[in-house]
């Protein structure tokens, strides 16, 4: 039995909790595409962009704890890479667009 | 132990919740740029470790829980650096930080 | 704060003695793309490059463990030469696509692409050769010939395609149109010596093309060429 | 920790489905950015938002449990695209405008929403996920087989690689070829002999 399968309450698992709190990780993420739509710089919009990739790191993380399947970290790594590589390529595209690019 | 560690994990993804929710406050409320970049790289952060430190209690540590390890490193890395490279990005196209007085919101 | 406008008003008021943003005017247009930027050229920040350091060998093994461990967990080799290929478009942008391509030739990102399709093909064509059909991997004379033959196919034909192509879209998505009649001569040698402004830069059209961007544009494209070049590697000045 | 969400199915009589509270946020997320990027004027933003959008589809592929969709979203979408769509932005001019939004065109939205409604009312034929009524459940000899099969006779446990480097090689053989005459394409259209 793993961890995921451990009671909380009545008839709630600890993998139910996770999946519940990977829920409230996207609705926090639909708050901040607030930011990267309104902008008003794209700076602003690079920035929220970031932020929701971080959120959804942790989303995936999660969601491969609580469906108990472990190699889903895989996506969750690959995305925390080119999510890093995402905002330094916009952010330098805003500076230098097609200078250095 | 095994009650424990359960909550252990309950308590620290509700620990990342809360502070990326407050990343998310920061990020839409505050005024400028620079404000929201010291969200993203401080909140933002604090968030994600609490989450994937959970993550990593859940799965264990042999195995995949190394793969979360290696996840929380590469956010501590590259979080604050993406929020510098944003935030000079915007320095460099010249957008004035908010001061006391200035009426962005 | 619905629109764009609160941030442009400031930006045009706020700055009284135009000294911030070292020595250019604040922007007063409002446009983030700037045309008529002047000044230093852009060099990474020494907090990013290394960063891009400490991550891009992780990553690069990150990639090589996805292509070769396709077979036990999610990954393959398009996603794990995705993700090598992505490591290279980081370095650019870190170190500057100019000396990412000295480092990088073209020979490379060719051998890359073109291996990586006659791996594939010949893998499927040995058996054909001993009797067999297409990609039979029963016939492959190796031990474990089903696994092996398909692990070659995933690692060593569609990763290599995959890498090959990616880096070769960007390097030349980089690059730009050529217009100087048809299959450019003079780019290749310049490229081989690696200077980059040279006959390319000296022709006005040979950054516009079809697009015909304003000239803001083509002028940010020589100060970014010239400047991106072994020197940006040696570390931002600031 | 449910929800349900009514469709009309095929004779009129609701058929609910059970959405789990993160199937919905990733739902509204996923539609939200999908919007933004046909509705952003400045293409810059569009791009930016396109790579949020690709997000939300890798949380949500993981979350039906196709590992492979996931990781194929998270490096191509988000990563390669991205720097190849900001790569061909720097290459050709950006026009400055004053709304933040395209203006709809409203005969194309309308057209649009016609057609989408009448798929909606298509959806209650479509089975719900993990629904036993599901072709993979009806039609158990073909589907079940590879998941029984795969390991004895590839000798790999990823099934989904197996299916696409061995039981449809050719196929992806002719993928591979498609990547591979891509990046010539690309050559011949830019008027180019070296990638570099």
């Amino acid at each position: 039995m793993s961890l995921v399968d451990a009671p909380l309450a009545a008839g709630v698992t600890l993998g139910d909790f996770l999946l519940v709190a990977a829920a409230g990780f996207a609705v926090l993420a639909v708050g901040m595409l607030y930011r990267a739509v309104v902008g008003p710089t794209m700076q602003d919009r690079v920035l929220a962009v970031n932020v929701l990739g971080t959120n959804t790191v942790v989303i995936l993380a999660i969601l491969g704890a609580a469906l108990d399947e472990p190699t889903f970290l895989d996506i969750a790594l690959v995305y925390a890479l080119l999510n890093f590589l995402m905002a330094i390529a916009i952010s330098k595209f805003t500076v230098e667009r097609g200078g250095v690019l | 132990m095994e009650t424990a560690r359960v909550w252990l994990v309950v308590a620290l993804t509700l620990l990342g919740l809360f502070f990326s929710f407050v990343s998310m406050t920061g990020v839409i409320r505050l005024p400028d740029v620079y404000s929201r970049a010291h969200t993203a790289s401080q909140a933002d952060t604090l968030g994600a470790g609490f989450g994937l430190a959970a993550v990593a209690l859940t799965v264990g540590l042999a195995g995949a829980g190394f793969k979360s390890v290696l996840l929380l490193f590469f956010i501590f890395v590259t979080n604050p650096t993406a929020a510098h490279a944003i935030a000079r990005a915007a320095f460099e196209e010249g957008i004035v930080p908010w001061t006391n007085g200035d009426d962005r919101r | 704060m619905s629109g764009s406008d609160p941030d442009v008003d400031a930006d045009a008021e706020g700055d009284p003695g135009g000294g911030f943003g070292r020595d250019r005017p604040p922007r007063s247009d409002g446009r983030l793309d700037s045309d008529r930027r002047q000044g230093t050229p852009y060099t990474e920040s020494q907090v990013i490059m290394p960063t891009v350091k400490i991550v891009a060998p992780f990553a690069f093994t990150y990639g090589l463990f996805v292509t070769f461990h396709g077979g036990g967990s999610p990954g393959g080799g398009f996603q794990g030469g995705a993700i090598v290929a992505a490591v290279v478009f980081m370095i650019a942008f870190a170190f500057g696509i100019e000396a990412t391509r000295q480092w990088l030739a073209n020979t490379v990102v060719v051998a890359l692409a073109v291996g990586g399709a006659l791996v594939f093909a010949g893998i499927g064509l040995v058996p054909v050769a001993l009797g067999g059909a297409f990609l039979q991997y029963e016939l492959l004379p190796i031990p474990d010939p089903v696994k092996y033959g398909m692990e070659g196919v995933e690692i060593l034909g569609i990763g290599t395609i995959v890498a090959g192509v990616l880096m070769g879209l960007f390097f030349v998505l980089a690059k730009g149109f050529s217009d100087a009649g048809g299959f450019a001569d003079a780019d290749a040698f310049d490229d081989e010596v690696g200077d980059g402004p040279g006959v390319n830069g000296d022709d006005p059209a040979s950054d516009g093309g079809a697009a015909a961007p304003p000239p803001g544009v083509t002028d940010d494209g020589r100060t970014g060429s010239d400047a991106s070049g072994p020197a940006a590697t040696d570390g931002g000045e600031r | 920790m449910t929800g349900a969400l009514a469709a009309l199915g095929p004779a009129g009589a609701p058929v609910v489905a059970q959405v789990t509270a993160i199937e919905a946020s990733l739902f509204a997320f996923v539609v939200l950015t999908a919007l933004f990027t046909a509705l952003a004027r400045d293409v810059l933003a569009a791009v930016i938002i396109f790579g949020a959008y690709s997000l939300g589809m890798a949380a949500l592929y993981t979350f039906y449990r196709a590992p492979d969709v996931a990781m194929t979203e998270a490096a191509i979408s988000a990563g390669v695209t991205t720097v190849l769509l900001l790569l061909t932005l720097a290459k050709t001019t950006r026009i400055d405008h004053e709304a933040a939004f395209e203006s709809v065109n409203l005969p194309a939205a309308g057209a649009a929403g016609l057609l989408f409604g009448g798929l909606m009312l298509t959806m209650g034929d479509i089975p719900a996920v993990g629904s036993p009524d599901a072709p993979i459940w009806s039609n158990p000899d073909v589907t079940q087989w590879y998941i029984a099969e795969t390991y004895a006779e590839t000798h790999v446990e990823n099934t989904v690689m197996a299916v696409l480097a061995a039981f449809r090689g050719f196929d992806t053989f002719g993928e591979a070829v498609v990547v591979f005459a891509a990046g010539i394409a690309a050559l011949i259209v830019l008027h180019r002999e070296v990638f570099a």
